[in-house]
């Protein structure tokens, strides 16, 4: 989603992200990031207007929006919990969002990921403060480049914010892949489809726990737990721009009194070097 | 669209006093459009799109180019296909689900706009006569609602189309190439609004959710009508229908210069 | 339909319509008709013993059932609307209705028609009489022969009088077409498919107000302004074959007390030459 | 056809008193149908039609043939096809919807008479062996419900069906003519139901609702039984069958006249 | 379904079936049976630890479980009847239990068949005891071998039985058809297949009452008559396979105390020569 | 799998306070296994079946294969599809109806086992390029609910799978023949639960309804990890998923010995 260029939203930021403390290892992939840079990564809040809360995302070209609406009356009522409130995610592709183009109706894969995105976010939301309520998570794929639903946890976590949800931490997801042998993050599209693995892991920082965990391909258990690291890496540095994203729209020191429990910077996050994309 | 809860009814009576004073709650006057802002080939994937804002209504048009089989009766003819659909993050009451009655009443207004104007050149679409054509989609994706969607995704698929580049083949296999579709003519809808008895353009949610009547009507480049829709639950006589088709016509011209730019 | 032979109901009419003050332009259609006479027209209420209220049309080679159940309670409950009836319109094709056969399943242009056929009904009942009810209009085309939605609602606003329903007015649909530039009124199949543009009108003779407007292809503005005329003289021509089909079934003046909003005859509706099908 | 409410108890109450005398609630005796009407080819644009009376029960049937793929294990045999629908103008409780239970058994059970007296040569229905066959669909649609469908529509099947004609193919290209279609044998269903100790052809739909079981037969003109289907919640005793199954073969001749006519 | 061969179960019975009385008539089938001869028929009760009731039917090479859940709270509760139970009956074939693999979608097919099934079971059911509720019948087909619904129904009053469900009767149905104009009993898939006729029954053996029929092909109305005798001499023999199976569940004479209506054994099922499966 | 009513409360303290003593409601230590039984080949239409019993979890896998048309970017392989079904026999809550979002988990969990060890050599199922190619589909069958589906139907799958044979194919023809299918390695899941402060292996529908969180790792024959899935409302620690991970591998080979056979 480009920019309507004449309104003056608050400021998107477009950083990121390679790591401080750079490697040995001078392995280029073919976009000439290194091993464990992620794509260009952009988060804006509020976007959407009707919605309680928003995010629009671009992680590498994936562009996804989240809307986020509630707490509010679960319909039907007989799905509402007694003593909580009920997370309902939904992941959808726009028909163009693809190649070749896909039809409107819900794939097994949607409905699958949506599946995990609930169990990525359900770990960080005070669900118990809003018993018989809904609070309902729609994600618009409008244009995928691999990795879309790790970028689709990371936009839902701060449209949540943004709807004002009381929030235990944030989450923030990142993949890892194995190609040529060599584990590297944020995998592209062109990437993902030759790689021998792809891990995608959903992580929050502040009470350091992993919410969604993925993998398909062939990995050793040692390859595992390093990749496990490696994703967990990626995770801080997309929860920098989160929160990067978050300030931006709700002043410099805490997003509001609503949403209490944002948690404080990561000592770790001072320097991010600027990588503009190809 | 409805009229019958307590909140409308406040809403109604709000409206329509403003508007006796010949004025909108918005503060623009009748025929008064909202900054209308289309930007096009935002998206790598599509073989063309746009993106729409009218005012805060925002909309994403995804053209892709696909293969299928031609209709029996057509079989030299490539396919152009609209669907639109309402997203649940465009509106709080939307909810997720197959298209409702107001997504395909605006799909099949704004396709039957850009078929009666015979837009597309659909003979050169044609791989090969009776077995492979190429099918055109239209994709009307809403993402904020507030209010003239019709009027939005006309203009943004005009705008989609004249960007969209299409596959060529060559003895029924894909060459490699794209060029540009042929796009014949740029038709362009406007709406117009009844409420009570005043007559506004370009209306905001709320005032679709007050209106008695619309009417929407497509234009071509030389100002003939290419198609008329009429909504709403009450009727216009001969004199209001021929006042919004005057209202609208004059519209059409300037929308079209923001959908094909300069 | 075909008349079952053995039963005497209330009579059909199979009149109509040349326009009563001929016109100089001596052009004829395919069919032999002038350019603003209507096909053989039949009406007749109260065909569907099951239905509270029906009629049958014939329009041209149209044939086509109209059955209205209500006012009655709604069902899901929670779609009635606390001040007024809601109306509800199904607009539905047999299978064998065309060529080639179709699927039962309902299409994208039958929910339409269903949807335009509401909003070309809805003017003329008095709906506030009913508040929390349903009004159920149910459409089966036997046979479609070219402008069934304007055939369709001829039968229905017929058979919501035959159902009690009490209206504001009736309503009464033409449509009207370019062909070789000429304006014509009531297109059959084979004018429909060749046609330059198609626009179907419904009108309420007594308020003078158009309920259904659709056009389709090209017209200059004046054309419009036309081909609008044009087409609520048709109107008014069907207007007065629904008049009759409702007199014959409830005497001459009035049509029982129920719907007492049927309107008086126009005044202009005194002579009807008779025309029979080919 | 449930039992359950009250209504249904006064009306079973009802039912079953006038019963007890010999006579039914209509005047009728226990074996007298209501006036069955046929008329054929009613339709322009079926290939075949017949509209049906029996009482106040109105049926019309279409036959339409279509092309399509043969079965893989009949390459060189068309296909029958018998739909059933339940329009909501033919009875007050009939909503708009897909096939429920009771219009898949009035198609199944027609469906079943018309195969097993093996009615159509469905080679004469083969266009290209394995690629290309007609497709014969025979559309049974309910318009006003009173009562015994299926014999309603079993006759009205046999009637559409005899006044069909195919279109002709020759080597797989459609000739532009017609040819009657081949009817082998003239299958007529005939429905018996109880209710109480009591065995009433043609019932109401008032006597359907209160009945205990049903038997249709269908019979060949050698008035041999090609099908039969039991229905209701109630068991027959084997004499108690044998007694239906001679009530229905007594009636299904004069049908069969009323189908075919002279 | 074969036997877990570590678990101890109520043990199953692999008998059946040539008549008593030898006829003259010596001709045999494809398989080798006599005319009137079942195939191998095994019935097990209680196979099924979360069902209320259950049983696991091979009628040669079929093999289907039935599942009975309830009495129960309707769901949804309009569909509740204020007088009786209501009983749901549900046919489903495995995608793999036909050559080739089918849909897992229900066809037209299930559908009739789950209504016929209702019908052949609910005149044997106390209904009235249990307003409001309703009682679920859940039939999977694991493997077809032509007469899936005879078999079917066998299951299904057995495990109806299992569920303690006041029983007026059992229901035992076996199918007769007719190949080379002779009419033999409870055909195979190779026989279905060629048969001139096929017309399954259901009985209740001590009510006498036939609860299904249905019948495909030619018959002359004798043979008809002939053809439902038969098939309940058929189902008379199946009748006592069933109640051996329940008989090694609850114990010899009668099982428990629940199903009282079970009838008692009829006389003529004295003796039952086994038969192996080839 | 929900912990919000009452009677779930109950279970979770009871289930929790047996496990802070070391031992599970049923006995087992946290590592033990049910006992796991697998038979082959017990279905005569399927070309190769599997039916597995894990305590009193019981589910029939089938594998069948038919024939259809390659993936566009993958003209000269074959297919493999998984589809569970949660039938209404095997659990009172379970009702019927298409595959809801637990079925489709297990589906996706177990295809994707498969998948990554890309365990058929899809290359062997083409007929002819482009055109035509083999499925083969594995179908989860469950029978009786008593927790930890995935692993149950995982050994089944391989079981099914190593048993099954496919009909050959020569110049786009059928042989008649049948040869065994290539299962070119033998992935194994196993499933770890959190419960409090403790994991355990092989929970029963007890144990699952109160799990705080779940990891299923999917093993080679070299004890490679070959897929992941964490499910449940918890986030889990990366100490607690190398516990896990550990735990699991401990126990692959173990079960792929009772698929495979001796």
């Amino acid at each position: 989603m480009s920019k309507k260029p004449t309104t003056k939203k608050t400021a998107a930021r477009k950083p990121t992200a390679r790591t401080k403390k750079p490697k040995v290892d001078s392995w280029k992939r073919a976009d000439g990031r290194a091993f464990d840079e992620l794509r260009t990564l952009k988060i804006e809040s509020g976007v959407l207007p009707n919605a309680d809360g928003s995010a629009y995302i671009e992680m590498g070209r994936n562009k996804i929006l989240a809307g986020v609406f509630g707490p509010r009356e679960m319909h039907p009522k007989h799905n509402a919990k007694p003593n909580e409130a009920v997370l309902r995610c939904r992941y959808h592709m726009a028909p163009f969002s693809v190649d070749p183009r896909r039809s409107p109706a819900p794939s097994r894969r949607d409905q699958e990921i949506s599946m995990v995105m609930r169990s990525a976010l359900e770990p960080a939301v005070f669900l118990e403060r809003y018993p018989r309520a809904s609070i309902d998570v729609y994600i618009e794929v409008l244009e995928a480049d691999g990795g879309t639903r790790c970028a689709s946890i990371n936009a839902a976590a701060v449209a949540l914010v943004d709807a004002g949800i009381p929030m235990k931490d944030l989450v923030a997801a990142c993949a890892v892949g194995k190609i040529e042998d060599k584990l590297i993050v944020d995998l592209g599209d062109y990437e993902d489809k030759k790689g021998q693995s792809d891990m995608p892991v959903a992580y929050m920082p502040k009470l350091g726990k992993v919410t969604l965990l993925q993998m398909d391909g062939d990995l050793s258990t040692e390859e595992a737990g390093k990749a496990l690291e490696l994703a967990i890496e990626g995770c801080k540095k997309v929860y920098e721009v989160q929160r990067e994203a978050l300030k931006k729209k709700y002043g410099i020191d805490q997003p509001q009194d609503k949403p209490q429990e944002l948690p404080p910077a990561e000592p770790e996050s001072e320097e991010e070097p600027q990588r503009e994309e190809s | 669209m409805s009229k019958s809860n307590i909140v409308s009814h406040l809403k109604q009576k709000k409206i329509t006093e403003v508007l006796s004073t010949g004025k909108r709650m918005d503060g623009r006057a009748f025929e008064d459009f909202r900054e209308l802002t289309i930007k096009r080939n935002i998206l790598f994937k599509s073989e063309g799109s746009a993106e729409v804002w009218l005012g805060k209504t925002h909309v994403m048009v995804g053209v892709k180019v696909g293969t299928g089989t031609p209709f029996e009766d057509t079989p030299d003819e490539g396919v152009l296909m609209t669907n639109a659909e309402f997203t649940p993050i465009a509106n709080a009451a939307w909810e997720p689900g197959p298209p409702n009655e107001n997504s395909i009443e605006l799909a099949r207004v704004v396709d039957r706009g850009l078929r009666s104007a015979e837009i597309l050149d659909t003979h050169e679409l044609c791989i090969t006569v009776g077995k492979l054509v190429q099918i055109v989609f239209v994709d009307l994706y809403v993402l904020n609602y507030d209010g003239n969607l019709i009027d939005a995704c006309g203009a943004g698929a005009i705008a989609a189309l004249m960007g969209a580049k299409r596959p060529t083949f060559s003895e029924g296999k894909p060459t490699g190439e794209k060029v540009p579709l042929t796009v014949r003519k740029k038709p362009i809808p406007v709406s117009v609004i009844k409420i009570g008895d005043n007559f506004i353009l370009d209306p905001t949610a709320d005032e679709e959710d007050v209106m008695d009547a619309r009417l929407t009507v497509t234009f071509d480049e030389e100002n003939h009508v290419c198609t008329m829709q009429k909504s709403g639950s009450e009727g216009l006589t001969v004199d209001e229908i021929k006042k919004c088709i005057n209202m609208a016509q004059g519209k059409a011209p300037q929308n079209r210069v923001k959908a094909i730019g300069d």
